[in-house]
């Protein structure tokens, strides 16, 4: 590699007291892509990207920026930016004097600072609006100024930090789109954090999967969601059904298991899935194929016969709960988008089958 | 009945209001006071409020006049057995208002120095308070006694001007000079009769324009500190019993003078506030060394010299106030 | 319902009516009518502006009132310059309990009245108080020192006095900004005095106008402090008021004094409002 | 600046001994005041002559200890009396009033709500005069016209407890409507749609809701009341609340007597204080 | 009928001042069913729910409960109740305090009110817990309290407004499917509002659709999703790509369109599309097929080719953005859960096809 990446991390570790914050991450993210770190509530993401902005000193490992560590950079004099969870826009100040802020600071002149001020409204699809206070805007205009405000200094890396957390859903689901293309017009690297697996999803180039302090697994979001290396990305990124089991035997890549509710099935085993181990076995409810004969399923490696027992209708994403013959146990279905099945009622026999290779089953965890 | 009594500071102790609520059954609450807010409080209440004050004898006919605060003492009801004859008569000359009585004599005492002897040995008259040789360490009360004192000491006579405001307000102009010029050396204007006693006790003041009965209490502790009778004449004052034109106990009113005037009472009084009181034959009751502390101070031609205050005629006040508040104004 | 909701406005609207009209708008209508009387004889009065005249032209007084202002401002600028970095300190720098325990003892002086607090100065501030024996035990000075009975001690005791009024709004202000607003400031190249500047101070605006006006007022109607510290050397307002009323009996003018100290603190009061672009409801209410 | 960014040891240390030197500054007056409660001397200065408890228990003459002065005892009295008083009232105008400005809109309101904040910037000396004045004006009309004597609108402590009551109340109002602001009026309507009536959801929920606030108010009004001294100096009549007590005494001199009275106030303030902090803690 | 609906509202009308919130809405609720009111923030919802419980005054129109008017009726005895937008729990009480609230107000013994409420407790799956503060529940306990709480009371009808808008995202997918459980376990008609599709679509029998103080549509989930009668409810339940256009021709129930941006196409022609006409023209993203090939799309009425813009990566419901060769306009497609086109990379040529019976048009509003 003739460049370095734009953001590096080596064996960061943080602790807080006795609390082991963020445990020995690395990664490193090339110029110009939109990296995400993805993980549940208190696992340590704000505390990475604290770090990375330098409001927080790490307890060991190093942070390299363009190849140049910045451990000994204040956070005012660091090549990075961050959007805050609120924004942290200056109320006191109107656009302008947000944008500008920057700028000023840097002892650029006015006539400047006002051309450039300009230039990323335009930019930001928010022209004229400078003269006008924070609490004028709604919230995605608020979103795209605390973006602005340090896209205009031109930062190696921009930091965002659940930016949209505080946005109502449908707003959210057209800033997820709207963020992914700013970052391709401004051509800088993001780095992400969010606990919202479809904000993830949606918008990375790389995703870094975080649990207690650690990545789980690092990859693009297809990896993670169709060959999640841990039990706990499995259950994080996308629904499952879930089961805990035992292993029965094992050939080649393919367990048969026995699940705790008394289902037997074959899966494909990630990590060491040796015979009699406990293990966590996950089948994405999508991945599940509907017949109305069990002889539609004959290509399937699991196979069960049951009733319907709850009609979840949701458009697109409409699934039906299906009640086994056999155990009793629940599963959720997707329907077909075709709307083939669009006419099963309450309580009717039906069939199901899904494939060895659609069920993942991990050693057990805790999560 | 509750006897609601208006008075000076140490002319009801303890020991006195005990031994009278336990002989009349009357309960008493005392409020201590000065002239200015006893006629105050009376004005403001129309009279109410308390049921016996006891402001100086001069301060009865103007207030009475101009706002009836007061009510006429039935003098049936008093002993006047128990009083110094030449004392009751005088009171009741100077408090007599449309004919009827207001006021009888209960303390009297006189205004002058107080003289720390080994610090500020030249202190003879009011003026003497200004010598710059004493800076901070002066003390003097910003009212009306000190304006009469300092008129004295100045040659002036504004007893004789009481019935002339110009000639009174042309006095009062010479004195505020004097005043304003003295003021650097003066340490603070003191209020209380005991806040002076603590300055001078602990050395804070040397010479101070105070009552009589302050300075011998002193004398008691330190005798290089002792109560001079200015060369221009001490200021003679008599503080009466009145009755608040609403109060509710007369007779509760009435008991408590009959009672303090008996002698053994009288100088349990005088005891605590230090002068004596015009009751008839008191002075044998009181302690030799106030006697010769009295006599200390006040040979014969100093007594002559004592300037009894005639009765203020109303107005003064505002002529006198206007000259306090610039004195106390200037820097 | 609608006739209920009804009776229930009235009856709520009822005490509040009470206590404005008597309590207040009343009075002060009667203060204002007594101040425009003129004692022209014994118990005889007329309708005149005399007493305001005296007040304007009797320089003593105007002397009295500007001094009374000025000294009150220059006790409000010093309390707002001591308690700023404090509050700032308290709701910024320190963290949990340390923090609502320094907010805690700020209070406790207040828990006791300002007379005690006044004799707290004058015990330590007088000629032969603490500090000036203290001074003399460390060889500092060789005599004595008095510094009782001067404009220093005012101001120490008017300072001490209003402190609380400073700093509990500040305090909650201060707190009020969110942390991330800083750090954002800091992120985006700002420097701690620039933060300060542009967004700490500008932020505060409310909090140190709502305490300015209550530390200004206090100070301004303040008695104690000036009479017992100040001692022979400071005339204040208020002290011309009460000498009016109780031992002047000269209520007429009294009223018109204290119009004028009503008229003082409600003026620089508009006026600090409209120079902040604040309002009363916001910074009080 | 704030804990999350570096900030130079230097600045970091002054700062700190700033904010320490303010406190000493706090405390110093009050420290000495507490000790010299216990010098056994008659005037509360240094040199220190010895301990003693006597201005505290002291019977006999000069040094005539706090429990044993009448006076003092019953100036004391006086002060909670007066302080229960406009605790009691201006609580209950206040919660009349955080009713009226939360729960009504009507015209006027911005006038009034204006109004009600006035006596925080009247100073309280023109309060106690202007008081003064009008009742002195209504008794002497009464007198003059009919021959009553209305005593209790004489300077007295009716007049002292309207005179405290009268600012007091805007506070007892601001504390009050500040937690009524708070309160969810849903839960108001989810009480009646239980079926509760209008009295029954506001005192079986909006009532014990509000409480520490209610209490709170009512402590700092008493406390307020206790120490206020510029409105009751005009107000007052024969019988004195401490302050006032305290002032005309401290007029005729300082003595460590009053270092006591100061000290038990201190006492008696905190544990009224962490009495009330402890309450709003449970709640 | 023999029986009188739960609830039967009679063109129901509330003005404030100006503003008319509820403009003459009619709708009877059967006893024992699960009634949705489904609109965006400031249609009416509320308004209408309040009037129902007797907080607000219906200008005119009528509201009766069991067959009787209720206007009469005071809102502390009429009966129904509400479960509200943040639950309105007592905080000054514990669970049972607050559970046996109306109970108390109805003057029952205390030994019956602590038998009712252990009964009710056990009922929503959470005994024992009757002496905790509110505030020591999890979000989906207090949910089911602040139920519990209403039905102890019996009343004929509940009302629940937005009940879930306060909790999160993954607490809000398994409270969906609880609600519905506990209303078949009480067996009382529940009348809920939402501004989220997908609640109403995944509980209700039946959804009402409102839109400034109107009643749109009501029907079944499948009814708003497939068979929308207007243009505010395609694009209100459901995603939707979406265009302005005019009819060009109409032929039986289909209509030959351009829209602005140029694009023609066949849709479904619904209300009165006549020729000429501005319409609103609605696809759904899984309406529309992808092939590698033009040929394998022969059999839709719409056929279009372009390229793949931006591939939106979101599991199983993961899209792709495709730019029109012909006008460059954009449109959003559902990628098949099969994976066959999870291959797809930024820039590839791409067909897609939809039929006309997926595309709905209607007479353009101003939604
Ligand atoms: N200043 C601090 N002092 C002590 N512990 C802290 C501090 N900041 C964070 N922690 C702890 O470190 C861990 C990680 O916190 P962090 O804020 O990084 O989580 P997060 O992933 O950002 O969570 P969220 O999604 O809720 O924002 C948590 O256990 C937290 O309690
Ligand atoms: N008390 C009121 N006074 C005046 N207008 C009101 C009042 N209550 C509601 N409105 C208006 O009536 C309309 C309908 O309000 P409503 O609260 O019923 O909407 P909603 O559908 O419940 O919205 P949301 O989803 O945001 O809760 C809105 O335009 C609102 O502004
Ligand atoms: N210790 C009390 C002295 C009282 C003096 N009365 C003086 C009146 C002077 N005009
Ligand atoms: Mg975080
Ligand atoms: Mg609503």
């Amino acid at each position: 590699m003739t460049s370095a990446p734009d953001l590096e991390c080596t064996a960061l570790t943080r602790r807080f007291g006795e609390t082991l914050a963020v445990d020995d991450v690395s990664f490193s993210v090339p110029a110009g892509s939109f990296f995400s770190i993805l993980g549940p509530s208190g696992c340590g993401k704000t505390t990475i990207m604290r770090m990375i902005a330098g409001f927080l000193e790490p307890t060991s490992g190093d942070i390299a920026i363009k190849g140049r560590s910045v451990l000994d950079v204040p956070p005012n004099k660091r090549p990075v930016n961050m959007v805050f969870q609120h924004l942290a826009l200056f109320p006191m100040m109107n656009i302008e004097g947000n944008i500008g802020y920057g700028l000023r600071r840097a002892g650029m002149s006015k006539a400047d600072i006002a051309r450039k001020v300009d230039e990323v409204l335009e930019r930001i699809g928010l022209p004229g609006i400078g003269k006008r206070k924070v609490d004028e805007l709604s919230g995605g205009q608020r979103q795209r100024i605390a973006i602005a405000r340090c896209m205009v200094l031109e930062p190696d890396v921009l930091l965002l930090d659940e930016p949209l957390g505080a946005l109502d859903l449908k707003l959210r689901e057209r800033m997820k789109i709207e963020l992914k293309s700013l970052q391709a017009a401004f051509d800088t690297t993001f780095v992400y954090i969010t606990h919202d697996q479809s904000e993830a999803l949606v918008m990375s180039d790389r995703i870094a999967v975080m649990n207690k302090g650690r990545f789980e697994q690092v990859g693009t979001g297809q990896d993670l969601y169709y060959r999640p290396e841990t039990s706990f990305v499995a259950s994080f990124v996308g629904d499952s059904n879930r089961w805990r089991g035992t292993v029965e035997r094992v050939e080649g890549g393919t367990a048969q298991l026995r699940t705790d509710t008394g289902l037997t099935m074959r899966a494909a085993a990630k990590g060491g899935a040796a015979k009699g181990a406990a293990v966590d076995i996950f089948v994405r409810p999508e991945a599940i194929r509907i017949g109305r004969d069990a002889a539609d399923l004959a290509q399937f490696d699991n196979q069960l016969s049951g009733t319907v027992g709850s009609l979840l209708f949701n458009g697109a994403a409409s699934r039906i709960i299906v009640t086994s013959d056999e155990t009793g146990g629940e599963l959720e279905v997707t329907l077909p988008q075709s709307g083939e099945f669009a006419d099963l009622t309450r309580g009717a026999p039906i069939h199901i089958g899904w494939s060895a290779a659609q069920a993942n089953c991990f050693a057990a965890g805790e999560g | 009945d509750t006897l609601r009594l208006l008075t000076w500071g140490g002319y009801a102790p303890d020991n006195v209001i005990a031994k009278f609520e336990e002989e009349t059954g009357h309960k008493v609450e005392v409020t201590m006071s000065n002239n200015e807010e006893m006629i105050a409080k009376l004005r403001a209440t129309g009279g109410g409020g308390f049921d016996l004050a006891q402001p100086s004898q001069d301060r009865i006919e103007g207030p009475q006049k101009e706002f009836g605060i007061y009510k006429p003492l039935d003098m049936s009801q008093i002993k006047t057995e128990l009083f110094t004859p030449s004392m009751l008569e005088a009171t009741k000359k100077n408090s007599t208002v449309d004919g009827e009585i207001y006021a009888v004599p209960h303390i009297w005492g006189t205004s002058g120095l107080i003289v720390n002897t080994a610090e500020a040995d030249g202190v003879k008259d009011y003026t003497d308070l200004c010598d710059p040789s004493l800076e901070g360490k002066v003390s003097y009360r910003l009212k009306r006694p000190t304006l009469i004192g300092f008129a004295f000491s100045m040659g002036l006579d504004p007893f004789e001007a009481y019935g002339d405001e110009a000639a009174y307000t042309e006095i009062m102009e010479q004195v505020e000079q004097k005043l304003i010029e003295c003021k650097p050396v003066v340490k603070t204007y003191w209020s209380g009769g005991d806040e002076l006693l603590n300055l001078v006790r602990s050395g804070e003041v040397v010479a101070a324009m105070a009552w009589d009965t302050g300075g011998w209490k002193l004398n008691s502790d330190n005798a290089d500190i002792n109560f001079v009778a200015p060369t221009s004449g001490a200021l003679g004052w008599i503080d009466t019993f009145v009755l608040p034109a609403k109060g509710k106990s007369d007779q509760a009113a009435y008991d408590y003078i009959n009672f303090v005037m008996q002698p053994e009472i009288a100088a349990m009084i005088t005891e605590s506030a230090g002068n004596f009181t015009a009751s008839k034959g008191a002075d044998e009751f009181a302690s030799d060394e106030l006697k010769a502390q009295y006599q200390g101070s006040f040979p014969a031609e100093a007594v002559d010299n004592i300037k009894w205050y005639p009765p203020v005629p109303a107005g003064l006040e505002a002529i006198e106030g206007g000259i306090l508040d610039r004195v106390k104004a200037a820097q | 319902m609608a006739a209920s909701a009804r009776l229930g406005f009235i009856l709520l609207l009822m005490p509040l009516l009470l206590w404005l009209t008597l309590l207040i708008i009343i009075p002060h209508v009667d203060m204002l009518m007594l101040s425009l009387r003129e004692r022209v004889g014994v118990g005889e009065y007329e309708t005149s502006i005399a007493n305001y005249k005296t007040v304007l032209t009797e320089p003593l007084y105007m002397r009295t009132f500007m001094r009374t202002a000025v000294m009150s401002i220059l006790a409000t600028l010093i309390t707002l310059l001591i308690a700023f970095p404090v509050s700032y300190y308290i709701a910024k720098m320190v963290r949990g309990r340390a923090r609502s325990v320094l907010f805690l003892l700020c209070l406790i002086p207040f828990w006791v009245s300002e007379l005690v607090r006044t004799f707290g100065w004058m015990i330590l501030l007088r000629e032969t108080g603490v500090i000036s024996q203290f001074l003399q035990w460390s060889g500092l000075v060789s005599g004595p020192v008095e510094m009782l009975y001067n404009d220093a001690a005012i101001m120490t005791g008017l300072v001490y006095t209003s402190m609380l009024f400073m700093v509990v709004p500040l305090v909650t202000t201060l707190d009020s900004l969110d942390d991330a607003v800083i750090e954002a400031g800091y992120d985006l190249g700002g420097s701690g005095w620039s933060v300060m500047r542009e967004i700490v101070i500008p932020h505060a605006v409310p909090g140190i106008v709502s305490g300015c006006i209550v530390v200004f007022m206090l100070s301004l109607g303040n008695y104690l402090t000036p009479t017992m510290l100040g001692g022979k050397d400071s005339l204040w307002f208020t002290e011309m008021i009460y000498s009016q009323f109780i031992v002047r009996f000269n209520w007429e003018l009294g009223a018109a004094f204290g119009f004028m100290l009503l008229f003082a603190s409600s003026f620089i009061i508009w006026a600090m409002l409209r120079l902040t672009g604040q309002t009363l409801e916001r910074t009080m209410g | 600046m704030i804990p999350t960014i570096p900030t130079p040891r230097a600045l970091r240390v002054i700062w700190t001994g700033y904010v320490a030197l303010f406190f000493v500054y706090l405390v110093l007056p009050l420290a000495v005041v507490a000790v010299f409660a216990f010098n056994d001397s008659q005037f509360p200065s240094l040199p220190w002559q010895g301990f003693t408890l006597d201005w505290f228990f002291g019977k006999t003459a000069p040094k005539i200890g706090v429990f044993h002065e009448r006076s003092i005892l019953g100036a004391i009295a006086t002060s909670a009396i007066v302080g229960a008083c406009v605790a009691v009232l201006s609580v209950a105008v206040g919660t009349s009033n955080a009713f009226l400005f939360n729960r009504y809109k009507f015209r006027g309101r911005g006038v009034l709500y204006v109004l009600m904040l006035l006596p925080l910037v009247v100073p309280g000396i023109v309060l106690g005069i202007s008081i003064l004045v009008f009742s002195s004006t209504v008794a002497n009309g009464l007198w003059d016209t009919a021959k009553i004597d209305a005593v209790f609108l004489r300077p007295g402590l009716v007049l002292v407890v309207l005179g405290q009551f009268s600012f007091i109340t805007t506070i007892a109002t601001l504390v009050i409507s500040a937690r009524l602001q708070k309160f969810d009026q849903s839960l108001e309507e989810a009480a009646l749609n239980l079926g509760a009536n209008r009295l029954t959801a506001v005192r079986t929920i909006t009532i014990p809701f509000l409480m520490p606030a209610i209490v709170g108010a009512g402590v700092v009004a008493f406390l307020m009341s206790f120490e206020n001294f510029n409105t009751t100096l005009m107000l007052v009549g024969s019988d004195a609340p401490l302050t006032i007590a305290m002032f005309d005494r401290l007029k005729e001199g300082s003595t460590p007597l009053l270092n006591a009275v100061s000290l038990l106030l201190m006492l008696g303030s905190s544990l009224l204080a962490l009495t009330l902090i402890a309450f709003q803690k449970r709640s």
